[in-house]
């Protein structure tokens, strides 16, 4: 029942002189006064853009979407990514004019709903965090990231320190890393963990007056919190560093524990995750930051305020800004449906959402123990790790392997290879919103595919349009875009 | 959330009798939630515990939060619709006659955009990590990054990043990694005011000197370039049509740069090649834009489209995301992420950005948005654009005392000064239904007289004539009281 | 269309040299045609003519039409949706708080509703006769049969009437074929005047006999009703909650129909089995409803969705499509329309009904709603709207003068006397933001006094406290000036 | 890659407890003055609707839809259905406020934007049908021929006539009679055809002072224009008749020859097919109706009037009108769609599509004849007809084994089996919204299975969910609803 010809490349659908009108004619004459472009701006060439009748166009994405696997249409346990449902009625809420076409140079006056909405946006992720200090501007996690680096450095340059390390554990998400040398720190990773937490004696052997931040994702990315979370924070504070928590797991403690209770001072979060973002195939995301009061000054700028005389709400600047890190305030679309979210489930609701979470990825856990090594113990927050390692050593089979194979099943399969610290690491995330019958459904394919013959499993997918593409050279000699057969 | 119906005094003697308040009170279900008690009971024996806390008790209790987080009380669909329409459901560019500019602007967006973008399997999908689950999104960003070399005439554009500001700052990172110069950038001062604020803040910090090329009488004169330009430049920024609306002489420009061993980085408005030169006719490096002009609501200025292209031999720097094409175990045409090595999962801190999420679903808009209209839609937007704010400058500039800031052709925004602050004239075009603006008064831009009294004047095509009229009576009036 | 940018005098001089006007001049495409000008020339050449002409030859010369149709000239998706944002973009119900009544209502739609119903594979099918290339169709006709059964108690429901009217006369039509009666249909006066409207233009002309049962305060009195039906009566026809809003005995009226060898037809609120009866339970033969509230849009009252259910052994008498469960060649459950010997197209003159396009897209909408909403959102609907109406009906007769119509208790709507004539007070609130009504002045309803200062006020779930007590402060001002 | 659980029943995934939050809790008090409602009217038990969380709902439906074909997806030449492109901007433009949300006893003074376009419809369809009375009220093509009918009884009984004979061709749609039937008029069906038209002296013969109306498809269900129509029409004047064009074929038409100018006196439109209404898997429809003026009179109610001099748009009663045959106005949704269509396509854009309609349909049939055989011809109008009765008699492979086996190509069949005058009918209306490239590649499938071995066709389709469902059974013993396993 594939329509083939319409997933043809747009551009091999194209043929010159069709179109959609979709412009009207002009209706002002041309102002003859006014000196006319010179021609050397001009162009010099029609555009090479492919020219495809509009009824073309809907087919073509409309096949097109259905050669992917989404969280609308199947189970997606990606590890780290908490692919939650996306409610539809956020999607619904974000069409409303004031949200979706507001200009951001548009007047205060006209936009005061929006602002007390991202007011309240701030103080509720105040709030669920723990740390009073909110920015929602950062456009995805790792640009939180970022951003808390760049206010902590501010907070220490205004303190006339120099601290230039920026220390993280081997398990971290890359952006961590990547964030931190981007905003000009040198990063130091700690290599060592006990028993997937992190090391309190190598910490300790790094921690000195060079220290800046400590960066620590809690729960961590093998789904463990970090039991030790509190001593870890005294330690930098000890040492005048500061304790940043990557948020991308809150899912799993909202309502139970918040990084400001538990010694971080700083945070960013995932709202494309935790709040439902969605994920839109890769983004758009938003990265909001939560610092402690002493950080706040140092947030970037813009900041909703509120003047509660005259019930007034206007953007504002921090007094020591680090300034803008994008242009205008945030991903207003992305953050309303947070927004959306916190207000439908309210403070009982996330904290049943994650308990759910919890109670999901535990209860995985527990079906699928037996027949795959979880290296990391038996219970877990919201997600756990397992790892393919036995069965490739015995079968040949990997991890890889084992997650190509879950799409036949109609399974997207879990986060693979990482955190690197697990060898042929499973993540698996199942989230509060999937059911028990799922959760069965799964564990019961995966038991099915680890007993598979190897051959089978390695010559998996089976049933997708395509099978194992070769990654390998493709980065050799990179075709990043379609050109013309002729030129 | 407790169920109100029973709640109401008297009202549980209208309830049949079968609808005992036992089954509700205390178990009305939260609404992504699944689980039954039954099937909880289930879910615990299997993993052996007898309550949740169990499964909490990896918190040292010491941390854990004793109380509920003060929040508002959970709502119902139906009450946070009927809310939300009220605090949401007016405003917006529909508020007022939009002739708002500065990098955003209140383009047309077809029916089928919203539409094809709308199906859950793109909405709520991941990165498409697992290239078989995910073709269909991968060959829409392949479509996507084609579509967009086609626009620039660049060879090779990535998969976005997150708007035009931070595109322009990856692109200076990434001439530091092409040509190793990390002392200075040479930026125009008609670059847009917020992606100079956003290049103080990646680059204050490393020490990198940020110099500014002043512009004379709204645009950056060359042989002035030539002056500022040196053997330590890693890349000068420009932008075309500028933050003034003016051309700049872009080629030119890069010439320079390229004869001091500086890159050419050029931030154009999305539309612009509809009608005017696109970035590789200039011979720049790195061309980056905004894109929410192709097909993105403006949303407050959020989510946007990072749009980043390069030339060829630059591909290995790149920041973000990349699709490639390349062929299945069966030798089938299909789609992958390519050159990951760059990337921070794979090469961490040494990663040529630190993006993760991009901008995916907007990139997606664009390239439907791209689709429809066509090579001739895109014509019609930049030409009608242009053709309307000749049309309004015309007008605008016969009114007593009002006039182009900037003595030069423009695309399809300008600067106009009047005899009063724009403090005072934009609020009274607003009443009388009217968006001009933005006021460049909130910006440091310097080098120019008068700011105050100046403000951003942006067409498109969707302002009608009757719509262009009516702003020169007004503001023909504002000025008048 | 030609394309204006070309027209403009003067304008061609900003024009790029490439864009001759030759390329578009004349040959503006149609939005949603395809051939190019190459593709047609081969088109031709493979039928074999030389111009589209000689295709239309077929149509005798003097019957072609010689001038072109005197139609608006065409106009862009841009144009069109202005123009339609000023002349629809304002109003609906959301332009003044609705307490309108009488059939339809201003019930909420989660949004699920509207975003499974707006996938393309659903509205842009045709009805599945192909099951192979339908069985998402197919299937989810097959949940809406079993949701309604499951709602209403009857043992059948077909997949879909037009709207609730000719669901009634469709019913009556049934019964005729059932009974074979065709001399005498009782309904009663209590019924929707609309519906009565339909069932006199569908037999007057038949000459059955249309027999009106009288109320008594606002119901039917069972004993009068044993006086007018007799052995030549095909069906008695009841609405439960009815058009009034009160509660009628229909557990009696079936059994005096059944007693004379008459079929008992009811028509339902499709909400109210949420706190009331079904129709099952009064042991009726035929339940139809207007299934609006369950899902879609006011819309003025069209598309709408006729529900149409009924005992088992009359299955093989029922008008419209019935999905049906089977299995395939391999065994596989799975579903086609099913006794299709009673339709149209292959029953023809002797078909059940001329039904052939029916309401799928709401009978899908309906099938998400309950879906979604589930047994304990029907109660809430049905239990909140009531819980209001009392609340309403409360307040409403403390104003001095206004009193309810009929003195019977009620399901969510209610006839309101008050000492005006409602042509005066209706308009009076809306002035303050309200619409009640229907004014029960505009139908033919015998056996009433006062009726011109009468009018219906129906509520709903959505209606807030608020609203209501500013309908009573709104109502009071008005019967005071 | 197929979620197969999600394609369970809604009442297979229900399980006791589960459910979503849709309405909130009340905010009114209980009007204990008022009696309350007798407990014999009160429910007796819950309803057994079935419990599924939201998210659940989303996967099934989205699901459930990716197993139909449809024209957003596929290719979908089912002759006399028009299955052409439906615009999306219909889809946005419908859900304005005042289309979508309007009750129908709101009053005058706050539709005049709606009521407005309402009469530019009425007045649309007059122009383009030739035929001055409009009335938009029959929610469907069957509706409006009832309501036609009934007028043309109400004209005839105006004038004293008792005309009781419906007379149509035996290629009529099943609709024809039926609707004939249902307004009481005895049928009457021409049995013979000269080479697929109307036979003119058949048709005399059965012409009398009984003969109510004559009603006849044109371009007729054989996909020809009756090039005798007007001496049909003539004929039927001259006896009192009326004829009744079935405008089921308009888009072959569109400003190419009206209904009034070739004899017509009634038609319908079927919205939903010719203005792309669009066809929502089996309905809703609109079927207006346009008449001759001395016809207007006696049109159903409600119809919109224009004030001119007040410019006020108001509901009215034709002055002899036969009532209501519906509920409220009319399907108003459907309505706008195609007054969207015909605004955007003008009087010009109507007759391209029609003239391209026409092309695609001749091209299409040049592409086929070679390899199956087409009765009426190698000149068509929109659609042809063709016929697998040739294949039938050498290999046994039917026309229904030919329609199956094109859903494993990626292409919806076209109508079989009708019209009934020809045997094994392959019914195909490509439409004017399909490419050359789609035609070719439809041709290509055609051709090949044509080809193909016998066993090959007659087991397809191979590549669909379910194959060949079993009718015969299923009509024997009908299950038309789930019920619990255990009662
Ligand atoms: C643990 C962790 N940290 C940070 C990030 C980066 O967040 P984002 O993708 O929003 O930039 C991710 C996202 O994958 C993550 O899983
Ligand atoms: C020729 C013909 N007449 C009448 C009809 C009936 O129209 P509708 O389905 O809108 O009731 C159809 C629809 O299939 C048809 O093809």
């Amino acid at each position: 029942m594939r329509n083939q010809t319409a997933t043809q490349l747009l551009f091999e659908m194209s043929r010159p002189g069709r179109g959609t009108i979709v412009f009207p004619e002009s209706d002002v004459p041309d102002a003859t006064s006014l000196p006319a472009i010179d021609s050397a701006f001009l162009s010099v060439a029609p555009l090479p853009l492919p020219e495809i009748a509009e009824p073309d166009v809907v087919r073509h994405f409309v096949n097109l979407s259905t050669l992917n696997m989404s969280v609308d249409s199947h189970f997606y346990p990606l590890g780290s990514c908490t692919m939650k449902y996306n409610p539809k009625r956020h999607e619904r809420l974000a069409r409303l004019p004031q949200a979706a076409t507001s200009h951001p140079y548009q007047p205060e006056d006209q936009i005061q709903g929006l602002l007390s909405i991202l007011f309240e946006m701030q103080n509720m992720l105040a709030e669920i965090s723990g740390l009073p200090g909110v920015s929602l501007h950062p456009a995805a996690g790792a640009q939180g990231e970022f951003t808390a680096l760049l206010t902590a450095a501010a907070y220490f340059k205004d303190r006339g320190e120099n601290r230039t390390r920026v220390l993280f554990p081997a398990s971290a998400h890359g952006t961590n890393p990547a964030s931190a040398a981007l905003a000009g720190f040198e990063c130091v990773q700690l290599a060592a963990s006990r028993n997937g937490f992190v090391d309190l004696d190598e910490l300790k052997a790094q921690l000195d007056e060079r220290t800046a931040v400590f960066m620590v994702t809690n729960p961590n990315t093998l789904g463990l919190f970090e039991r030790d979370i509190a001593k870890v924070a005294d330690m930098l504070h000890k040492v005048g560093g500061l304790v940043y928590i990557d948020g991308a797991n809150m899912n799993a403690i909202l309502g139970k524990t918040r990084p400001g209770d538990f010694g971080g001072d700083m945070m960013h979060y995932n709202v494309h995750k935790t709040f439902t973002g969605p994920h839109g195939a890769g983004g758009p995301g938003s990265g909001p930051i939560a610092v402690r009061d002493f950080l706040a000054p140092f947030l970037p700028a813009p900041i909703v305020a509120h003047d509660a005389v005259k019930n007034w709400y206007s953007l504002s600047t921090p007094a020591k800004s680090i300034g803008q890190v994008r242009t205008f305030f945030g991903n207003v679309g992305i953050l309303l449906r947070g927004y959306f979210y916190i207000r439908t489930l309210g403070g009982k609701g996330l904290r049943e959402a994650s308990e759910n979470a919890v109670l999901n990825a535990n209860y995985l856990l527990s079906q699928v123990k037996d027949f795959l090594e979880v290296p990391h113990g038996d219970r877990c927050m919201h997600e756990f790790v397992a790892s393919a390692r036995k069965i490739k050593e015995q079968t040949g089979v990997t991890t890889m392997d084992i997650a190509k194979r879950l799409l036949d099943y109609g399974f997207h399969a879990p986060t693979v290879y990482f955190p690197l610290v697990v060898e042929e690491a499973l993540m698996m995330e199942p989230t509060e919103t999937e059911s028990l019958e799922t959760l069965d459904a799964f564990a019961t394919a995966l038991r099915a595919i680890c007993s598979e013959p190897a051959d089978l499993v390695k010559g998996a997918p089976h049933t997708t349009a395509v099978c194992r593409p070769d990654e390998v050279n493709a980065a050799r000699k990179p075709v990043l875009c379609w050109s013309a057969p002729n030129c | 959330m407790k169920p109100g119906i029973l709640k109401m005094p008297g009202f549980c003697s209208l309830l049949p009798n079968h609808w005992s308040p036992v089954i509700y009170i205390g178990h009305f279900p939260m609404p992504y939630l699944f689980d039954t008690p039954e099937q909880r009971r289930k879910m615990f024996e299997a993993i052996g515990i007898q309550s949740i806390d169990e499964l909490f008790a990896q918190i040292p209790k010491e941390l854990q939060l004793t109380r509920e987080l003060t929040l508002p009380q959970p709502v119902s669909e139906l009450t946070l619709q009927q809310e939300m329409e009220q605090r949401l459901g007016q405003g917006g560019t529909s508020l007022k006659t939009c002739f708002l500019g500065g990098g955003v602007y209140d383009h047309f967006i077809p029916a089928v955009v919203d539409e094809m973008t709308a199906r859950g399997e793109f909405y709520t999908a991941y990165t498409p990590y697992q290239a078989e689950a995910s073709q269909g999104t991968l060959q829409a960003f392949y479509e996507y990054q084609t579509l967009i070399t086609q626009l620039t005439g660049m060879d090779v554009s990535n998969a976005s990043l997150y708007e035009g500001g931070t595109a322009v700052s990856e692109a200076v990172f990434m001439a530091m990694r092409i040509n190793g110069r990390h002392q200075k950038v040479v930026f125009a001062a008609t670059l847009h005011p917020e992606y100079r604020r956003v290049l103080v803040t990646y680059f204050a910090r490393l020490g990198t000197e940020l110099v500014e090329l002043p512009h004379t009488n709204g645009v950056i004169d060359p042989a002035k370039c030539r002056a500022v330009i040196d053997s330590e430049t890693t890349a000068i920024v420009i932008q075309q049509p500028n933050f003034f609306g003016c051309l700049e002489d872009v080629a030119a420009l890069t010439e320079i740069a390229h004869e001091a061993g500086a890159l050419s980085i050029l931030a154009f408005d999305a539309v612009s090649p509809g009608l005017l030169k696109k970035p590789a006719d200039y011979n720049v490096d790195i061309a980056v834009a905004e894109g929410q002009p192709l097909g993105t609501p403006l949303q407050y200025g959020g989510p946007l489209l990072g749009i980043f292209t390069c030339r060829t031999e630059y591909m290995r720097k790149m920041p973000g995301r990349l699709i490639g094409k390349t062929t299945d175990r069966k030798g089938k045409d299909c789609f992958a992420l390519n050159l990951q090595a760059r990337e921070q999962h794979i090469r961490r801190d040494k990663a040529t950005s630190n993006i993760c999420t991009n901008q995916g679903l907007l990139a997606l808009r664009t390239t439907v948005f791209l689709a429809t209209v066509g090579p001739l839609g895109l014509k019609q937007m930049a030409t009608l654009s242009h053709q309307k704010a000749r049309y309004a400058a015309d007008l605008l500039t016969k009114i007593p005392g009002v006039s182009l800031k900037f003595n030069q052709p423009f695309f399809r925004e300008f600067v106009l000064q009047t005899p009063l602050p724009s403090a005072d004239v934009l609020p009274a075009l607003a009443v009388r239904g009217i968006n001009v603006g933005p006021d460049l008064a909130r910006f440091e831009i310097s080098n120019v007289k008068d700011w105050q009294n100046c403000f951003l004047v942006a067409l498109t095509e969707k302002r009608t004539r009757s719509e262009i009229e009516h702003l020169a009576k007004a503001l023909t009036e504002v000025l008048k009281s």
